[in-house]
């Protein structure tokens, strides 16, 4: 079969869906971003020695820290909200809602990690 | 009224491995969240009280395991390395590495889409979710 | 008041690649955006090519991008949009001429799963109806709707992706015939649904839904065909 | 000449009639599908009300009442017996639609649900009855889907988007078609031993119509150049509710769930005009109430249009003035919800396009163009007949609504074009494959296109001093306005006139589209062209008929004149020119009396 590519990614995200096809590209983005970090970070703890500090040191780094907070709690509350709905599919028409609920659920957790996170940097 | 039967039989509802995958994916993120709150009572049930570290509340609940929690400041983490965390520990690392690398297929078939490149990547990929699940619990046991 | 409308433009027989081109023209907020082309075609440029029939939304001719999301040109007002609009052919089909596509690959993974009723069994004795209780009838009504205009299928990520996935539209159709009490294909079509380029390609990014002009959940019925393959259920 | 097909049958159209044709033609004979749009944007999608039939799922009704209401909703034009084999065949006719798994909406003991719709009446209580077999309100886009579901299965050829442009007659003999595909502009000759038009109507000739952009007459018009004659042009419907300046159709489902009209002075009038069905009259009575209501200052803020209220709380209160009860005889009610399952496509039109919610607010409307009852004269199996004393043309069928069996007389009924479809577009198929079964293919021409290719050129070398959208509006608004739902000689001479003139300016229309592909610019042109035509032909059969009588009425000739007018109108296009003749109705046991309701 002649598979293709039918637009572009670029094309893609210049679409103008709403909400939930932002949660779909930061969930996909989350996971990816985990899959990635969490390998490496594994690996270089593995190997150890100082590739596996230079590494870990990026990790505890603050600002890296924000960044995958954002990753991990979106993906993780995000996935709660599509396992529900997908195992439920009644609750899909009420997609929209859901993802309302999942924002007011996520920025004050979010909100709070980073809060601590920027005053641990400053204060340590 | 009903005229056929409301139930199709196991091998006739089109369950192949996607949809395997696909329901695995939903499951495996509720064990994710089931063992990731049972490590983080586990912690707080061994003293991490007033733990305010966010960073480090992910880390035990990402992998409850003795090297792992290093940084924090439970008091003791001798009871982190039992065969019962261990056990939990090997667990999480066991879901969330299939999880993920389902997850990367799941995104590779997106941008590879010709049949070869994804039976490559199917190779690939379950090649690196052993080693990385070795390497997982090889850690877990051995630290 | 004034109106300007942006409109892609592409014609393979003189252009080599598309532009777009801005028309400003008179309008009222009622207007539909299908009007508005009608008009540039009356009076600006006559080569302008558009599908278009029905003139409310029945007939799903008209599927188009305008201002970066799909919409039927006969059911979105001025009103809905505002005065600066920009019209473009809907994404991944292939462009045959300024806003017309290649429709053939939508309908082709359409004839895909199976999109007729199919019933061996013998007929009710007295040659009458075959029964069906309104609760039973209500379960794929929603499916029914869909006048094929490709506003959902050309609106999700999955699709974009690659060309073998079936997409939302085929997916509500299936659901229509694996829902019905009367059909007896189900598990044909259920084994067509789920394979690679089925079912399990979608992300639940809900374009689709978004995009519907006739308003059917379509995520909601590709869930229910995904709960389907686990459980067995179809009612 | 590369493209040359053949098959045994060729059907013209996609709609329900061509799809039902193709359908069973395709069963025993090698069957093409031709169709300038994609089957499924085919203008029986658009139907939203229901199909009738006496099928009795809800109460007791019976073929032979239904054959009575549509002859006296023909206003006693339509064929007697044509109507009584419609109707004895339309049980069978849903229930074989059913078999094909077409998602009627059900009673509660799971049988296909009906709803009571303009003109059909029990005809010993006078009350009116339910018979309007439905899907919500989108009854024709099931059956167009079903239809062509069927088709797929059945691996009909299916041509999309190849726009037939003419029609191949030999010896008087049908032999094929000549179409554009319209995706790279080629001509394609079909060559056929039998050719069924089923191209629907023209209602695009009218300013303020339901109809789709689609709807220009073509197969009504290439067969009129042809030589065949129209029947009965100058009848075409009025629908009384359309939404105020856009045409867009409400069903008169919305009446027959007890939607009722309102004036601008707030009174409901449709009981002046008809007394005992009242909102639920038949078309023609309702669209002429309505425009009485209009001039007679009554319009709402003096404007030309009426209010449809289908409150729920007005429906409740007017069904509990006219003693309406359900089957069970307690006193009819519903609700928001119940209307919104019922009407889920009007409860949407009414808010995309005017911002309003039926179930809060009352609906502007104002009568629409509709229906072309007149069209290509046939007998009940689909065959084309060319002159008064019925003769067929070999290899030539039609069906649907350029078709003129004549079933539909001086007006339809409601629900009954679906119908029609279904069981014409049925006989249409098996005759024609029947047909071509034993018929050796006629000669083609020796060049089929040439005249396909010289009304191109024309089209191209045109001068380019008038604009065609301008022609086209301009003849729209005439024929609305003098040729629409009351006329009078001045007004349809000023018509005429118009229309000849716009056909002089039309010849200088200049496409400035040289393509190939999709060249719609040149294809509008064509379709202009034949509007222009057939206007002018709608027109002089309706100054010609001088009476009133269903869907034609005049002011100068109020009253329905049987003596001089009970025959049906042929109208032959020659040489630019219209030439009429008649033919006689055929009547069986209904004698016509004074039609009220
Ligand atoms: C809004 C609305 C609501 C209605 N509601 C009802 C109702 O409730 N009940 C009822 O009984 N009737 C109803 N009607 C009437 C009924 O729907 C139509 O009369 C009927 O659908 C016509 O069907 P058809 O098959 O003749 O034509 P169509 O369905 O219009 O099909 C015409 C076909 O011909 C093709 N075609 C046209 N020209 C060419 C060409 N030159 N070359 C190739 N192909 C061509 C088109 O592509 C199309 O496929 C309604 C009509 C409208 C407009
Ligand atoms: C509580 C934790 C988690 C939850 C609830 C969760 C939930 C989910 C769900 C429901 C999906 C399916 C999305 C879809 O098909 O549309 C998904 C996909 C994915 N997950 Fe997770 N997940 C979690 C943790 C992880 C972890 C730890 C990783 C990385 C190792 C990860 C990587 C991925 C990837 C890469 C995808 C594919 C993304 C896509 O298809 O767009 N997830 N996750
Ligand atoms: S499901 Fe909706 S958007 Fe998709 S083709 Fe059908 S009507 Fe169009
Ligand atoms: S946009 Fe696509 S991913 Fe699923 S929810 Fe709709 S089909
Ligand atoms: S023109 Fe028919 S859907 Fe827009």
């Amino acid at each position: 079969m002649g598979l293709k590519r039918n637009v572009s990614l670029t094309t893609g995200l210049k679409y103008k869906g709403q909400g939930p096809m932002l949660t779909f590209v930061l969930h996909r983005l989350g996971g990816l971003g985990m899959a990635i970090f969490i390998t490496v970070h594994i690996l270089a703890s593995f190997v150890g020695g100082e590739i596996g500090s230079f590494f870990n040191n990026i990790y505890e780094h603050w600002a890296f820290q924000i960044v995958i907070f954002f990753f991990v709690l979106f993906h993780a509350i995000n996935g709660l909200r599509i396992t529900i709905l997908d195992l439920w599919p009644k609750l899909l028409e009420h997609l929209r809602e859901a993802v309302w609920v999942e924002w007011a659920v996520f920025i004050p957790i979010y909100g709070l990690a980073v809060f601590v996170i920027i005053t641990t940097a400053l204060g340590g | 009224m009903a005229t056929k039967s409301k139930s199709l039989p196991l091998t006739k509802r089109g369950l192949n491995f996607e949809m395997l995958m696909w329901i695995f994916t939903r499951l495996s993120a509720l064990a994710m969240y089931a063992l990731i709150l049972f490590a983080i009572i586990g912690a707080l049930v061994m003293g991490a009280r007033n733990q305010m570290n966010l960073a480090d509340v992910l880390r035990w609940g990402f992998m409850p395991n003795n090297t792992h929690v290093l940084s924090t400041d439970v008091p003791d983490l001798a009871p982190w390395a039992t065969p019962f965390w261990r056990f939990v520990a090997s667990a999480l690392v066991l879901v969330a590495t299939a999880h993920g690398v389902h997850g990367l297929v799941v995104i590779a078939d997106d941008y590879i889409v010709s049949p070869r490149g994804r039976s490559i990547v199917r190779f690939i990929s379950i090649v690196f979710m052993l080693a990385m699940i070795g390497i997982g619990v090889y850690v877990i046991w051995t630290a | 008041m004034q109106i300007t409308l942006k409109i892609f433009r592409y014609n393979p027989e003189v252009d080599s690649t598309f532009h777009y081109e801005t028309y400003t023209l008179e309008g009222e907020e009622t207007d539909r955006v299908l009007d508005l082309l009608e008009k540039v075609k009356g009076y600006n440029d006559g080569t302008l090519s558009f599908r278009r029939s029905c003139a409310h939304g029945v007939c799903g001719s008209d599927a188009l991008r305008i201002n970066g999301r799909n919409y039927l040109a006969c059911k979105v007002l001025v009103r809905d949009i505002g005065t600066n609009i920009t019209v473009e052919p809907i994404l991944g089909m292939k462009i045959i001429k300024d806003l017309i596509v290649d429709m053939e690959p939508f309908f082709e993974n359409y004839k895909k799963v199976l999109p007729w009723f199919i019933n061996d069994s013998p007929l009710p004795a007295d040659g009458k109806e075959r029964l069906q209780s309104p609760e039973q009838r209500a379960i794929f009504d929603e499916g029914t709707k869909c006048i094929l205009c490709a506003c959902c299928t050309t609106s999700c990520p999955s699709f974009w992706a690659s060309d073998d996935y079936l997409g939302p539209a085929a997916l509500v159709t299936a659901h229509r015939f694996i829902f019905d009490s009367r059909d007896e294909a189900a598990s044909e079509r259920m084994e067509i649904v789920s394979e690679t380029s089925g079912l399990a390609r979608c992300h639940t990014a809900f374009n689709c839904t978004l995009a519907c002009p006739r308003e059917i959940p379509i995520t909601k019925l590709i869930g229910e065909l995904k709960i389907a393959t686990i459980t067995g259920k179809i009612e | 000449m590369a493209n040359i097909h053949q098959f045994d049958v060729v059907v013209v159209g996609a709609g329900g009639a061509g799809l039902m044709a193709g359908l069973y033609a395709s069963r025993t004979a090698k069957t093409a599908v031709i169709s300038k749009l994609y089957p499924t944007r085919s203008h029986t999608g658009a139907a939203q009300g229901g199909i009738g039939a006496a099928l009795g799922n809800i109460e007791e009704d019976r073929p032979e009442w239904h054959t009575y209401d549509t002859v006296k909703g023909s206003d006693y034009l339509g064929d007697q017996d044509a109507i009584e084999f419609m109707c004895e065949e339309a049980p069978q006719a849903v229930l074989e639609l059913e078999h094909m798994g077409l998602p009627f909406d059900r009673t509660p003991d799971g049988k296909i649900s009906q709803r009571p719709f303009g003109g059909h009446t029990n005809n010993e209580t006078g009350k009116p009855v339910r018979r309007a077999a439905h899907a919500a309100d989108r009854t024709g886009h099931m059956i167009l889907q079903t239809l062509y579901q069927q088709c797929l299965k059945n691996k009909v050829n299916f041509f999309d988007e190849y726009q037939v442009l003419d029609l191949l007659i030999v010896d008087g003999k049908a032999v094929g078609v000549v179409a554009v595909n319209l995706a790279d502009g080629e001509l394609h000759t079909f060559h056929a031993k039998s050719v069924i038009i089923a191209t629907g109507g023209h209602g695009r000739i009218f300013e303020v119509t339901s109809n789709a952009y689609a709807y220009t007459g073509d197969g009504i018009a290439i067969a009129m150049r042809r030589g065949i004659p129209m029947e009965d042009m100058e009848f075409f419907q009025f629908h009384p509710t359309g939404i105020y300046k856009l045409g867009i159709l409400i069903t008169e489902g919305v009446r027959g769930e007890g939607g009722i009209l309102i004036n601008g002075q707030g009174e409901r009038f449709m009981p002046k005009y008809a007394p005992t069905v009242k909102d639920l009259a038949s078309r023609d009575v309702i669209s002429r109430a309505i425009y009485t209501e209009i001039r007679e200052g009554r319009g709402v803020d003096g404007k030309n249009y009426v209010w449809l209220d289908a409150r729920p709380e007005s429906i409740v209160k007017y069904a509990a003035l006219d003693g309406r009860t359900n089957i069970d005889g307690t006193p009819y009610t519903i609700t928001g919800e119940q209307l919104l399952a019922k009407l889920p496509d009007i409860v949407d039109f009414n808010r995309v396009y005017l911002g309003i919610d039926p179930v809060t607010q009352m609906m502007p409307i104002q009568p629409t163009a509709h229906y072309t009852m007149g069209g290509i004269p046939t007998n009940k199996y689909g065959e084309v007949v060319i002159d008064d004393k019925n003769t067929v043309m070999p290899g030539l069928y039609a069906a649907g609504e350029c078709a003129c069996v004549s079933v539909h007389g001086a007006n339809r009924l409601g629900t009954n074009s679906l119908l029609d479809l279904v069981v014409f577009g049925k006989y249409a198929g098996l005759k024609a494959a029947e047909y071509a079964n034993q018929a050796e293919f006629g000669k083609l021409p020796v060049d089929a296109e040439a005249a396909t290719r010289s009304a191109f050129e024309a089209l191209r070398n045109g001068s380019g001093k008038e604009n065609a959208f301008d022609i086209a509006v301009e003849m729209k608004k005439v024929m609305f306005d003098e040729v629409g739902i009351y006329r009078s000689e001045k007004g349809m001479k000023i018509a005429i006139e118009k229309v000849r003139e716009l056909r002089e300016r039309y010849k200088q229309v200049k496409v400035t589209d040289t393509g190939k592909i999709f060249n719609t610019e040149m294809l509008n042109a064509w379709e202009l062209g034949c509007m222009l035509e057939i206007a002018e032909v709608v027109a002089e059969c309706a100054l010609n008929r001088q009476e009133s009588r269903g869907g034609h009425s005049r002011e100068d000739f109020p009253n329905r004149d049987d003596v001089n007018w009970l025959k049906h109108t042929l109208a032959w296009w020659k040489d630019g020119k219209t030439a009429i003749d008649y033919k006689p109705v055929t009547i069986t046991k209904y004698q016509p009396k004074a039609r009220v309701y």
